[in-house]
């Protein structure tokens, strides 16, 4: 990872010097061990303060929908699928972007992962990205295999934590609404309080919201103070997409959203007796 | 049980002619059902069937047959959000009879009372809903 | 100063149980949290602090405030809800947050306004705390003058002398326990003990991590550059402040059905986009950069302006939970250097 | 233990029914509610001054924060000027005589009667901010109050005749000898009486002197920064101009910490200042 972070550095410190950004987003030293904090640097010299390591976990594609300045942004396999969502859904143009790809650098938490290097750069930092693993929804089919009392059980319990910070929503980068429905006052959608009602309505409509669109980068639980299960939901949602329209999120800028189209031949398992009849 | 409370989702152009058929053909079915007028079935957000679950036992969603929407796709790609959230429903424990989805056409008011009698039957037939474990008071 | 065989403390505490409801700190999957305790061996190996901040006794994330009934034909018939005030001991509250409770007091129970909630919980709790012994790592309280030590906001505190509890009353309530069996005046070892990890404390209380700036002129404060930078990582989410014992931010909003109604009082936070949002749509907070200069000057300069205390006790929950690592140490810092800069 | 002294749930309204709406403008989104106690005995403790604020409660919608209109001189009801905006305003606006709202207050500081005293009055108003001038204006021109104060100069403008409020009253008090008043529109309309120009240029044309004076303007934010140099040009000084401020509020009395400008709450501290308070403050609202 030396090389890496030298090869960072180096780049992103010619791209401010050339004039061809304004400012740079990636990470640097945090003031927590095992914890990078994203970083936003403006001038070359202070490249110097970039870091690349386990600690680099947030999901910087996010800062791109903010961003107004032109931005060069250091990304990791999962954030270069967050981003290349947001460049088909158009919430991005991408000549105000500069991409530098490098190998990521996590290991934990991220087992299932296949997607460790960017699948979309303007340059690609050498070095190799840690194993990919094989990823068979073990978890999720773990899951399904309980009796519905003890599923219906476990998700009470795990919404019952939240607190509705909205750090979840927040630290997605499918999660762009202006206004999100929890927000939205005419009609109040969803009670302020933190029942179980409306905590249950808020993570199940989100998940179905990024569905087709999130690309299991696992923000939204990281980023959780109460260590709400929140992947679970998403990930259920993944293998459906993934089964059902074949899709996987933000792998191809030219693929159609799988939730935005149809097939005529889609199947409809909604109906009573799974439509067979 | 209590009679349980239903609301059904009807698209303006099929579901809710079907439904007018079967009240001038007189046909009969439980009066526990709550109808809600929506243009196309492609406007069913899921967000209004969580939500009609807090205050309601069932929900039924129903549009034009494939093929016939007013508005050429929109059942169609209904379809797609119907079939994830009915999965992500079910994989958190909730009942499949809890919320259905059906295509009624304008001409099938025997079928809109059937469906009715069906839902209301099978949602009374499932322990009673919690509400999404209802209101708590504080 | 008293003492109190630990055994014999908790043999007391559960003999209080038939009068009062006691929370404690228990330890859940998410982190130790103030639950109702029954009795049975606390473990509170690893305890540092709570997830939750101690502010969720007295100010809940949610409370009906009033209720109402619209009946077809009948005039709105209005009722004002009664907080439940089952009188209440919270054990293991830390210093940090003991203080907190102080602050939140000098906010919803001032002088011209009171908060009937509030004041009701609040004069039904009976706080016991923890002298903290091994600060975390993300604890700061003596940054900002407050010793691990202090009695402060708490009826009662304990110091952790091995096999005995030295306990302090910081009130009449608390004094006149600890003049009852089972507590008895400290021996002189005790308090030799006392004095020694007192010194330690104080010989680790830095300097103040508040920079003088903060006393100054706010239009001098307000437009420092360094409020369009720190702003940027912050995802505007609500940790810092839900988290955070002394926010006491909230909103009003009612729930309703066809008949019936409550007004509803859950925490806000400065951090959202609509807190301050008109009903025009105009915001005078519109972006992350307002919002946590107002975070950070509420606590550090409006605040001990209108209730002469800052509103930070260096619990450091939002230093552990946020997600992008935003520091309220480090701004701290770089204020005091914007003083050194602006005195060069 | 029980609680030592009797404190009252701040949040609970008083009852009051609708006994009359008006419509002010020809768009109809702009209406005028008077308001009487339910209970008899509530409008004795209901005490307020003129420039203080109240929350009015739509029951099945919530609560929010407006000018009290009235003065208290006008016994036994309260009136607010309401413009449809939000989701709160929308459902009072449906509601029709004899409904029936809740009333919590009055909140706020008020204007600084105790220093107006003696002094000659210059009001400035545009559009629907006239609300809590014309409580002002009313308490002022009471008989038992007249002649504690000195000339009263009004000036007020809007867009077109039609969204002028209280358009009777001010026929009325043009009539008055007691009340100097100045109607402005910002283009001329067939039959239009007043004069025509834009509110700091007719304040400019009419207002003369500063001498013993002081000045309150109310008004849209972009009247209001062009009227503050006419004023000092005049001869004001901050301390003796006031204005009144409008932010989200929620609770009303200081505590839940949206409608602070620095250390001062708006819904506590104001929404009254003069324009010294207010040069001390970042323009934050």
């Amino acid at each position: 990872m030396d090389k890496c972070i030298r090869e960072i550095r180096d780049k992103a410190q010619e791209l401010l010097e050339t004039g061809q950004v304004e400012v740079v987003i990636g990470f640097t030293a945090g003031t927590l061990p095992g914890k990078s904090t994203p970083c936003f640097i403006t001038r070359g010299e202070d490249c110097k303060l970039l870091v690349w390591d386990e600690g680099c976990k947030n999901n910087l594609a996010n800062y791109l929908l903010k961003e107004k300045r032109k931005a060069a942004i250091i990304i990791k396999g999962c954030d270069s699928r967050s981003l290349v969502n947001l460049l088909t859904e158009n919430q991005l143009s991408r000549d105000r972007v500069v991409i530098l790809g490098a190998p990521c650098p996590l290991t934990e938490g991220c087992e299932g992962c296949q997607i460790k290097s960017p699948v979309i750069y303007d340059y690609l930092v050498s070095g190799k990205a840690g194993k990919t693993g094989e990823d068979d929804f073990h978890d999720v089919k773990t899951f399904a295999r309980l009796s519905p009392q003890e599923r219906k059980e476990y998700f009470y319990k795990e919404v019952s934590k939240c607190i509705r910070c909205y750090a979840c929503r927040n630290a997605c980068p499918a999660c762009y609404c202006r206004e999100c429905f929890v927000e939205n006052n005419l009609p109040q959608w969803v009670g302020k309080s933190t029942q179980l009602a409306d905590n249950l309505i808020f993570h199940l409509t989100r998940a179905l919201h990024v569905a087709g669109r999130c690309v299991d980068c696992g923000a939204c639980q990281r980023a959780c103070p109460m260590g709400v299960d929140l992947r679970i939901l998403n990930r259920k949602m993944l293998l459906e997409v993934k089964e059902l329209y074949q899709f996987e999120a933000g792998l191809k800028e030219e693929q159609e959203l799988p939730l935005n189209t149809y097939d005529p031949g889609d199947p409809e398992p909604f109906l009573a007796g799974g439509g067979e009849a | 049980m209590k009679e349980p409370k239903i609301v059904a989702f009807l698209c303006n152009w099929c579901s809710y002619a079907g439904a007018d058929l079967a009240g001038v053909s007189r046909l009969q079915y439980p009066p526990n059902v709550r109808i809600v007028r929506v243009p196309c079935s492609g406007r069913v957000d899921p967000l209004f069937i969580l939500t009609a679950l807090k205050h309601t036992d069932g929900v039924l969603t129903a549009g034009c047959h494939p093929g016939d929407c007013h508005y050429t796709s929109g059942n169609l790609v209904a379809r797609r959000k119907f079939t994830l959230l009915k999965s992500l429903l079910e994989f958190v424990g909730i009942e499949e009879k809890r919320v259905q989805f059906d295509w009624i056409s304008a001409a099938e008011g025997n079928r809109f009372a059937a469906r009715i009698r069906d839902v209301t039957e099978e949602v009374k037939g499932l322990e009673p809903w919690d509400r999404w474990g209802g209101r708590q008071d504080g | 100063m008293y003492e109190i065989l630990k055994d014999d403390f908790f043999l007391w505490l559960k003999g209080q149980l038939g009068q009062k409801e006691i929370l404690a700190p228990r330890l859940k999957e998410e982190g130790y949290l103030f639950l109702p305790w029954d009795g049975e061996e606390l473990e509170l190996t690893g305890y540092t602090n709570t997830l939750k901040p101690v502010k969720d006794a007295f100010f809940p994330q949610w409370e009906a405030l009033i209720r109402y009934r619209m009946d077809k034909g009948k005039p709105v018939q209005v009722m004002g809800e009664n907080p439940a005030t089952k009188p209440l001991i919270l054990f293991g509250v830390r210093p940090c947050d003991a203080r907190s409770i102080l602050l939140l007091d000098r906010v919803f129970n001032g002088p011209k306004y009171k908060d009937q909630h509030y004041r009701e919980r609040r004069e039904n709790t009976f706080v016991i705390s923890l002298a903290c012994s091994e600060p975390a790592s993300t604890c700061f309280c003596q940054d900002l003058g407050i010793s691990p030590l202090a009695k402060e906001g708490s009826d009662i505190l304990l110091v952790d002398l091995g096999d005995k509890f030295l306990a302090l009353a910081d009130t009449l309530k608390g004094e006149e326990i600890l003049q009852e069996r089972p507590f008895s005046p400290a021996t002189p070892g005790s308090m030799d003990k006392f004095q020694a990890l007192q010194g330690v404390s104080r010989q680790a209380a830095a300097a103040s991590l508040v920079p003088e700036i903060l006393s100054g002129e706010l239009s001098q404060v307000f437009v420092l550059p360094l409020w369009d930078e720190i702003y940027r990582k912050c995802l505007n989410c609500g940790v810092c402040t839900y988290l955070c014992p002394t926010c006491h931010c909230f909103d009003i909003s009612d729930e309703t059905t066809d008949t019936e109604g409550r007004r509803v009082r859950s925490w806000d936070s400065c951090m959202f986009g609509n807190f301050t949002q008109h009903g025009s749509g105009h915001n005078p907070r519109p972006t992350g950069k307002e919002r946590i200069r107002q975070r950070v000057l509420h606590k550090f300069k409006y605040f001990p302006e209108n209730y002469l205390a800052v509103a930070c006790v260096g619990c450091g929950r939002c230093v552990a939970k946020c997600p992008v690592n935003f520091d309220i140490r480090e701004v701290l810092k770089r204020l005091g250097g914007c003083q050194d800069d602006m005195s060069m | 233990m029980t609680c030592q002294c009797e404190i009252k749930n701040p949040y609970l309204p008083y009852q009051m029914e609708i006994l009359e709406v008006v419509e002010e403008n020809p768009e109809k989104d702009l209406k005028t509610f008077t308001l009487g106690f339910l209970n008899e005995a509530d409008h004795g403790t209901f005490l307020y001054t003129p420039g203080q604020f109240a929350e009015i409660s739509v029951f099945g919608t919530g609560e929010a924060p407006f000018g009290i209109a009235s003065s208290p001189t006008e016994k036994g009801i309260v009136r607010f000027s309401v413009k449809k905006v939000g989701r709160v305003t929308t459902a009072l606006h449906i509601l029709e005589k004899g409904d029936l709202v809740g009333l919590r207050g009055p909140l706020g500081n008020s204007w600084p009667l105790e220093k107006f005293a003696g002094k000659n009055l210059v009001l400035v108003g545009g559009g629907f901010a006239f609300t809590t001038l014309r409580s002002l204006v009313c308490y002022i021109l009471d008989e038992e109050n007249r002649k504690n104060y000195g000339n009263l100069t009004v000036v007020y403008g809007a867009r077109n005749p039609g969204q002028l409020l209280y358009k009777e009253e001010l026929q009325d008090w043009s009539a008055r000898p007691d009340i100097d008043i100045h109607l402005t529109i910002d283009r001329p309309v067939e039959g239009w009486w007043g004069k025509v120009g834009f509110v700091p240029a007719v304040t400019e044309q009419v207002v003369t002197s500063s001498e013993n004076a002081v000045a309150v303007v109310c008004g849209p934010p972009v009247m209001i920064k062009f009227t503050l140099p006419v004023l000092k040009k005049i001869g004001f000084t901050s301390e003796n101009i006031f204005t009144s401020l409008e932010m989200k509020m929620k609770c009303g009395i200081g505590m839940c910490g949206r409608c602070n400008i620095g250390n001062k709450f708006v819904c506590k501290d104001g929404p009254v200042f003069s324009m010294a308070e207010l040069e001390k403050l970042p323009a934050e609202y």
